[in-house]
């Protein structure tokens, strides 16, 4: 959240025919997206469609599942982030939350917040200024400073997360399901937060599967099938536009529980057990 | 009672020199998750090192030169080959070490042959008087040491980068390397600290009450197994606590072997592998680590 | 008499409590889901309630039978079975293993039998294979029995969390939050199968589950636990408009004020 | 298939029988060793000595017309090799000139009965006695201990009523040596105070704490060099002004070279049957210059003159089992067994005639020098204390 | 195939010398413990140094059941003077016992911790081997009875000659040992596909959810230990046949290391690389001692270079290395692929895997993972 402003007539991310496979699975074929400067760009997309491997690809962590980049660059404020490891990305500015979470379960609340800032430039100085601006976005995390990370509930456990990856003062903040498991007032809170964080100058790519969360954030919104982009366009067209509505954002909610539980009860029964 | 001292302080100093060579065990199992079994090898060769070293150089240059050429091995192992084990599981890794300790130990016997490489230290077989009780200087120099560098490790796992760095790789590398953290850099820089520290122990180890290094010395480093583990494998205190405990059990079941006969002659040998099963008994995660609790 | 009777539960981790005094009742063949805030206690009183932690004080009854000093296989024989709020599968194993783990409390082969194969073991194992087919095809994993389940999707791998619990055949299925981390479809998809399974097998289902949507649609009755304490309890409808549980939970944002 | 024909004995062109190991032009001698585990060192010395021995055999015509030839095989002290190479060399050797490890040629020590091969163990257990074709060479560990408590007793102001310590190994080496000095401790009325060690212990301040404690007046040893030093420098350090007795075994002149040194030059003895290497016998001085010849640089040790002299006996039994015209292994077994006072020229003659008992019963004293070859020399010339003439061995 | 195998497997016996015959023998005693250490660790994840400790309980149980009291010079030696087979039996069910009887712990620990903790068994099996002479022999260790089945006595006497050749204790134990290794496996094969198998991955995988799923996790911990312990029951007993003496020096820390190398190697999980890597870890040293002579490299014992012993340690300290960064899954992982991949090309495993504890083979996914 430090307000390094990218230099003028810069591309921010660029994401251009991105091909990545794990093994013979290939996960993302020819991805091209951007994020410009202090914008926040929503990629949504069913289970399984590449998200994380999109931000894998772009973090340097796809070495830790096997996978590899096939073809196509990421490039970060004009620098090729591709084949780049993790903390060299890291180092440039660009920081992901990964996806579950992942605290240091054994270390305390305080010294994942220490972990997270062992990457970053700036010095010490930097590293408390960062300190205080997370605690002040996220409260409870001074009040459990010393309980270990484990035993934090799950949307305390995604606040440090969030936390832990502002610490290193991104410019560029990767965020994988941040409201995942988090109770509506929460994840309320976290969109707050997100809206706060691009505030203070921090561009954000978020994965998100409450997509109306999502487009209420994102400015401009890509949807990704099996590894490609298959819609893009600002937010607020795609969020009205229908087969978007019906495919991905599970509209047919609409049609309501009864409905749901007669659909249901017609196809799939199970006969009971008898031993 | 003047026995009982004597058998307390002897268990005591000797305790000091298996807490150093746990010590090694446990900064690589802090950093990296692995059980280092390699450890007893590196202790060799730090030891070796020194000995060669010694008629040249003279002993605190020889120890100085050894102990950072130590280093160099335990980083060399892990750059040839820790980093490159494509594993899931840390137990493998371990075993993986004792592949290592074996091609090393063979070598390095192999190089000492039939000798006892004296270490030229400058304690020689002084002792020193506490009242009636006697303690060679070596050993109180290694309480010292052990005291001075577990205190280190402690401080410096809690409040440094770089322990906190090696905890977090520990525990998820992926997450740690999202941080920003090297983690070649982690892992490398706790096997060469290993390797000092194995070093340093072998030359407590070797230096009198024993007559100097041979093939048999790396056999001791099985001690520091129960002491690592009783302490708690994860804790540089426990290293400490570890190895006095199963210093002071072996010396106090050795010295009263006599009337403990009905045990079977040599159980100091058995005791502190006892000791340590008893308090595993009462605390599986030994007495100062910390108990892994699950959350689902 | 009520399936489950949770009377009282008190919870304590050092320094923290993470259950107060919870108390509530399960009917038979209902619905039954557990809000509150991230940190509520709600997957602790899971963990309570499969006997993966102690309670420290209090009781928990399943038909009349004391839960709370039991190990969790000894729960698990009484007719428990959960999913977990983060997937807890063999990663490595197909699922049909995974599936036929479920199977474990309902059947008998021990070392001897499986290492001899011996008629019974075998005809066991047939015999459960089939019940575990039809469920698998009854929760839409009909194909996938062969796939290792570290390579199916997340929200396939939730499904089959799902299919090994009522391997189980349980008599009370605990669900902690089945659908986070699903899109739209998948969450309605989801909730169809739990409807399914109710009415299939009778059985009483307890669900933690952020999505408010879905259990309004989906529970009978709702209990929210905030900070361990239990602050209201009733029908979706009464809790909706509980200001306790709007305040501490729901919020006030806009989409939930005209729900 | 070739496991049909066995290797039963026949008879050669020359008239000689002959059984397995050997044919026309060559005897194979087995040579089971250790060289790469924890007596590497006396292995090599052993072998180096007994390849020596081949060679000159060998340049002077051999033994029958047959050249002499040794098959090393390494067992590293581990008694699953050493079955395993028995196994592979017994069927193609004529006799065994050393095997090491006393665990290890128990193990196989009713086979090499059955196998009536002709084998000297590089250990002096009296657990070894007993059998045809396994011979004992000089003193047994329990004899050497005997002759050392007299000494003790003749020399170093022992009386009755007083205590010594034992320090010893696990083992068959350590049982051997604390059964005599219990045997000699009880005739002359003095109580043993015993300490067990592994091999794989290092510091002996604990066990020189208890010495300490009990008062003792002089300690046994019977343990490794490694471990002797450690217990005589902690007690010199620990001002324990006392005679220590150490087994053959207890010594290697490497220890000169460590701190230990001062304290092992004040007074310490090490009992053996055969005459140290830097003894003025000619045979010995032969044996020294030869072998420094062949091995330049390497440490003349008594393992050297153990090995050669087992090589020796053994050449010597078939040369007197090729007299008889019969280098079966019957043969040479009978051969050997038929020398009631061998003498090789190494110190003590020896019975090779009675089975049951150690083929001597004098030991020589010696003490470390830093001057002399093998780092010791003789302080008592060999001799049979009273106490080890009556002595009883146990057998088996 | 199977058949040629098994007519290879008969025919040895009849052409191959007695340390050939010695060798394989050793080869399917460690085989057999190979595989009850890998259901322990491969397949449950519980690390174990402790192996070796049992192959002593079978053994000397085995001695000590059979025996006849004897009077020695110096020592007496106890003994039931059971019928041989049912010794053999009540060895295996003592080793069990013993595991059974360490099973508060191998309940309760895991992992390294475990590991550690039964080094313990090791250094308390020694000392008991060293001093409880009556039973054990002391350092000197005991003779064993040679085996009568059937009337017949695994032993060299009485002679016995089968097709002109003389059938001696390694030709007759021969074939009981190959029947012994193929029983092991099909047990363990038995169990691993079996019910007891997915509980114990399951505890290897997840060991709170193996609990909730209604496994009652330490037991199966402890159970799964003793199964493994009377594996190696049966592997010392193997032994000590084949020895015909116990010797306790044998039964240290560096047999209990030797066993986790056999399953390294061969393939953590699988029961045909428990036998690989058990067939490689102990013919590998006898190979190279016999050959040292014509191998070019190792130096002539006694010449100062490298001696084949030290060879054999160097090269099987390498081989755990090795697999374990080129060969994912062990040799008998590599054995699969070729297999796969029809002998010449090797077969893309479907999804690059590391080594890790598991067994059953993964079958090839598809790559459509749309739900
Ligand atoms: N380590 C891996 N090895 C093999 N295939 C993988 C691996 N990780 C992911 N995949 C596959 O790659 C594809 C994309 O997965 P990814 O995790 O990127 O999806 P996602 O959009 O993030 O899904 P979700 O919403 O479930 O998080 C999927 O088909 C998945 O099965
Ligand atoms: N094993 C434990 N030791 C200590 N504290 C714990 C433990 N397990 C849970 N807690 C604490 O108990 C509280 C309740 O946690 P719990 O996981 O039950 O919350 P939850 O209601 O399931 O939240 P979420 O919706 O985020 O999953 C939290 O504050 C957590 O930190
Ligand atoms: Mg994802
Ligand atoms: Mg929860």
């Amino acid at each position: 959240m430090a307000a390094t402003a990218p230099p003028p007539g810069d591309a921010g991310l660029e994401v251009s025919d991105l091909a990545v496979s794990y093994g013979p699975v290939r996960a993302l074929r020819g991805v091209s997206l951007r994020v410009t400067p202090g914008s926040i760009v929503a990629v949504l997309g069913a289970n399984g469609a590449g998200k994380t491997t999109l931000l894998r690809a772009i973090s340097g962590t796809l070495r830790f599942h096997r996978g590899a980049v096939g073809g196509g660059v990421v490039t970060w404020a004009g620098t090729r982030l591709t084949g780049l490891p993790a903390p060299s990305v890291v180092a440039r500015g660009v920081t992901q939350v990964p996806e579950g979470r992942r605290v240091f379960a054994r270390m305390t609340v305080e010294e994942n917040l220490r972990a997270g800032a062992l990457g970053a430039r700036g010095g010490s100085k930097g590293a408390a200024q960062a300190r205080e601006q997370v605690l002040e976005l996220f409260p409870v995390l001074g009040e459990r400073a010393h309980q270990r990370a484990g035993l934090l509930s799950g949307g305390e456990q995604q606040m440090l997360a969030i936390g832990r990856a502002l610490m290193a003062r991104p410019s560029m903040l990767l965020l994988d399901e941040p409201t995942l498991g988090l109770a509506p007032l929460m994840a309320a809170r976290i969109a707050e937060t997100v809206k706060e964080i691009n505030a203070r100058g921090t561009s954000v790519l978020l994965i998100e599967q409450n997509v109306a969360l999502a487009m209420s954030l994102a400015s401009h919104a890509y949807v990704l099938e099996v590894g490609e982009v298959v819609l893009d366009g600002p937010s607020a067209d795609l969020a009205a536009g229908d087969e978007v509505r019906r495919l991905y954002l599970g509209i047919a909610e609409a049609a309501g529980p009864a409905a749901a539980g007669e659909r249901a009860a017609g196809r799939r029964t199970l006969s009971r057990w008898s031993a | 009672m003047i026995t009982f001292l004597e058998l307390l302080v002897n268990g005591i100093s000797i305790g000091a020199v298996y807490a150093l060579i746990a010590l090694g065990f446990v900064v690589i199992f802090k950093a990296t998750e692995v059980v280092n079994f390699a450890h007893a090898s590196l202790l060799l060769a730090g030891g070796y090192l020194v000995a060669r070293l010694q008629p040249l150089t003279g002993f605190w240059a020889a120890l100085v030169i050894g102990v950072a050429a130590a280093a160099v091995v335990g980083a060399a192992i892990e750059f040839l080959i820790i980093r490159r084990a494509n594993v899931a599981s840390h137990s493998v890794l371990a075993i993986v070490t004792i592949g290592v300790d074996i091609v090393l130990t063979t070598e390095l016997t192999r190089q000492i042959g039939t000798e006892i490489l004296a270490l030229g230290d400058p304690w020689g077989d002084s002792v020193v008087h506490l009242g009636e009780v006697t303690v060679a200087e070596t050993r109180i120099v290694a309480l010292f040491t052990a005291a001075a560098l577990i205190t280190l490790f402690l401080l410096a796992f809690k409040y440094t980068g770089w322990g906190i760095a090696m905890r977090a790789t520990a525990e998820d590398s992926e997450t740690a390397a999202l941080m920003g953290i090297r983690l070649g850099r982690v892992s490398l820089s706790a096997w060469a600290v290993a390797g000092a520290l194995a070093a340093v122990a072998a030359v407590f180890l070797c230096v009198f009450p024993t007559p100097g290094l041979d093939r048999g010395t790396s056999l001791a480093a099985i001690k520091a197994f129960p002491a690592a583990i009783l302490g708690g494998l994860d804790s540089t205190t426990g290293a400490l606590v570890g190895g006095l405990i199963v210093g002071v059990t072996e010396a106090l079941m050795t010295g009263y072997q006599n009337q403990l006969a009905f045990l079977g002659r040599g159980i100091g040998d058995v005791a502190p592998f006892l000791v340590m099963v008893v308090i595993l008994l009462l605390r599986p995660a030994g007495l100062f680590g910390i108990r892994e609790t699950a959350r689902v | 008499m009520p399936l489950l009777d949770v009377r009282d539960v008190t919870v304590r981790f050092a320094g923290l409590t993470a259950l107060d005094g919870v108390g509530f009742a399960v009917a038979p063949g209902t619905v039954h889901a557990v809000i509150g805030p991230n940190g509520a206690g709600k997957s602790t009183f899971f963990n309570v309630l499969s006997g993966v932690y102690k309670a420290t004080s209090g009781s928990v009854r399943l038909d009349g039978a004391e839960l709370t000093a039991l190990p969790p296989h000894r729960v698990a024989a009484l007719g428990v079975a959960r999913t977990f709020q983060n997937i807890a599968l063999s990663r490595h194993l197909p699922v049909v293993d995974n599936l036929m783990l479920g199977r474990h409390r309902l059947t008998r082969a021990g070392f001897v039998s499986s290492g001899l194969r011996l008629p019974h073991a075998r005809r066991e194992w047939a015999r459960h294979l089939d019940r575990v087919t039809e469920i698998a095809g009854f929760v839409g994993l009909g194909d996938r029995l062969g796939t290792p389940v570290g390579l199916l999707p997340y929200g396939v791998q939730k499904r089959v969390e799902l299919a090994r619990a009522l391997c189980m055949e349980p008599r009370l299925l605990l669900l902690d939050e089945p659908v986070a981390g699903m899109n739209g479809g998948e969450r309605l998809d989801m909730a169809e199968l739990i409807v399914a399974v109710r009415e299939s097998l009778g059985i009483s289902v307890l669900l933690v589950e952020h999505d408010m949507g879905m259990v309004m649609r989906l529970a009978d009755r709702v209990t929210v636990l905030d900070f361990g304490r239990r602050i209201a309890d009733g029908t979706p409808e009464e809790v909706q408009r509980d200001p306790h549980v709007v305040r501490a939970y729901l919020g006030t944002s806009p989409d939930q004020e005209d729900m | 298939s070739g496991k049909a024909t066995g290797g039963e004995p026949a008879t050669g062109g020359d008239g000689v029988k002959t059984g397995p190991g050997v044919t026309a032009d060559k005897i194979s001698l087995g040579m089971l060793t250790d060289l790469t585990g924890p007596y590497a060192s006396l292995g090599k010395s052993i072998t180096q000595a007994q390849q020596l021995y081949f060679e000159q055999v060998n340049a002077a015509g051999g033994v029958c017309g047959r050249k002499l030839e040794g098959i090393v095989r390494d067992h590293g002290y581990d008694a699953q090799k050493a079955v395993a190479a028995y196994t592979e060399i017994a069927p193609k050797s004529a006799a065994i000139t050393q095997f090491i490890g006393s665990p290890m040629v128990t193990a196989l020590k009713q086979r090499i009965e059955g196998d009536r091969l002709l084998t000297i163990p590089m250990a002096w257990a009296t657990s070894l006695l007993g059998g045809q074709a396994i011979q004992v060479t000089g003193t047994t560990y329990d004899i050497d201990m005997i002759n050392g408590v007299d000494f003790l007793a003749k020399e170093k102001g022992i009386k009755s009523g007083d205590k010594i310590g034992h320090l010893y190994f696990e083992g068959d080496y350590g049982q051997s040596a604390l059964n005599g000095t219990k045997y000699a401790a009880e005739k002359l009325g003095l109580t043993v105070v015993e300490q067990k060690i592994k091999a794989t212990d290092q510091d002996m301040s604990a066990q020189v704490s208890a010495f300490k404690d009990a008062g003792v007046k002089a300690i046994m040893v019977s343990v490794g060099p490694k471990q002797a030093a450690s217990l005589v420098g902690v007690a010199v350090a620990k001002g324990m002004d006392i005679p220590f007795v150490a087994s053959n075994s207890a010594y290697s002149p490497q220890l000169l070279g460590t701190p230990a040194a001062p304290a092992l030059l004040k007074d310490y003895y090490i009992m053996t049957a055969a005459a140290p290497m830097s003894s003025p016998l000619p045979a010995i001085k032969k044996l020294v210059a030869d072998y420094q010849a062949k091995y330049a640089g390497q440490p003349v040790d008594s393992g050297v003159g153990a090995g050669y002299s087992a090589a020796v006996i053994v050449g010597d039994a078939l040369k007197q089992a090729c007299a008889s015209k019969d280098l079966s292994r019957e043969g040479i077994v009978k051969a050997h067994r038929s020398q009631p006072s061998w003498e090789g020229g190494f110190g003590t003659p020896m019975d090779f005639s009675q089975i049951d008992r150690p083929a001597s019963r004098a030991s020589f004293i010696t003490k470390p020098d830093k001057a002399a070859v093998g780092g010791a020399v003789v302080f008592k010339e060999a001799a049979i204390s009273d106490l080890a003439k009556d002595y009883q061995v146990p057998v088996g | 195939m199977w058949v040629a195998a098994a007519a290879l497997a008969i025919a040895v016996p009849f052409y191959l010398e007695g340390f050939w015959l010695q060798t394989g023998l050793f080869a399917m005693s460690a085989a057999v413990g190979a595989i009850g250490i890998n259901l322990l660790t491969g397949s449950t994840g519980q690390l174990s140094m402790g192996h070796a400790f049992f192959l002593a309980i079978g053994a000397y149980a085995y001695v000590y059941f059979s025996a006849d009291p004897e009077q020695g010079a110096r020592q007496a030696l106890g003994g039931l003077g059971l019928p041989t087979p049912l010794a053999a039996v009540l060895a295996v069910l003592t080793a069990g016992v013993a595991g059974g009887l360490f099973s508060p712990i191998a309940g309760r620990l895991k992992g390294a911790y475990l590991g550690i903790a039964t080094l313990a068994l090791i250094f308390l099996g020694q000392h008991l081997l060293f001093n409880a002479t009556a039973v054990t022999g002391g350092y000197n260790g005991r003779a064993v009875p040679p085996l009568h089945l059937f009337g017949l006595t695994f032993a060299d006497t009485p002679a016995l000659v089968v097709m002109d050749v003389p059938f001696g204790a390694l030709e007759r134990l021969w074939f009981l040992g190959l029947l012994l290794v193929l029983g092991a496996a099909a047990f363990a094969r038995g169990v691993l596909r079996g019910r007891p198998g997915r509980a114990m991955n399951t505890i290897r995988d997840h060991e709170i959810a193996a609990g909730v799923m209604g496994v009652p996790v330490a037991r199966y911990r402890a159970g799964v230990f003793v199964l493994s312990s009377m594996y190696g029951g049966l592997a010392g007993v193997m032994l000590a046949l084949v020895f015909q003496r116990t010797v306790p020096d044998y039964f240290g820390v560096f047999l209990s290391l030797d066993y986790l190398a056999m399953i390294v190697i061969g393939g953590l999980g699988s029961i045909g690389g428990a036998v690989i890597g058990a067939v490689f870890v102990s013919m590998l040293p006898q190979l190279l001692t016999r050959y040292s002579d014509s191998l070019p490299l190792i130096a002539e014992p006694g010449s100062g270079g490298v001696s084949p012993a030290e060879a054999a340690r160097i090269l099987y300290g390498a081989a755990v290395v090795s697999v374990v960064l080129f060969l994912p899954g062990g040799l008998a992982g590599l054995f699969a692929r070729l297999r796969a991949g029809g002998g010449g090309r090797t077969g893309r495993p479907a999804r690059a895997r590391g080594l890790r504890f598991s067994s059953s083979p993964t079958p090839t996914p598809s790559p459509d993972t749309r739900s």
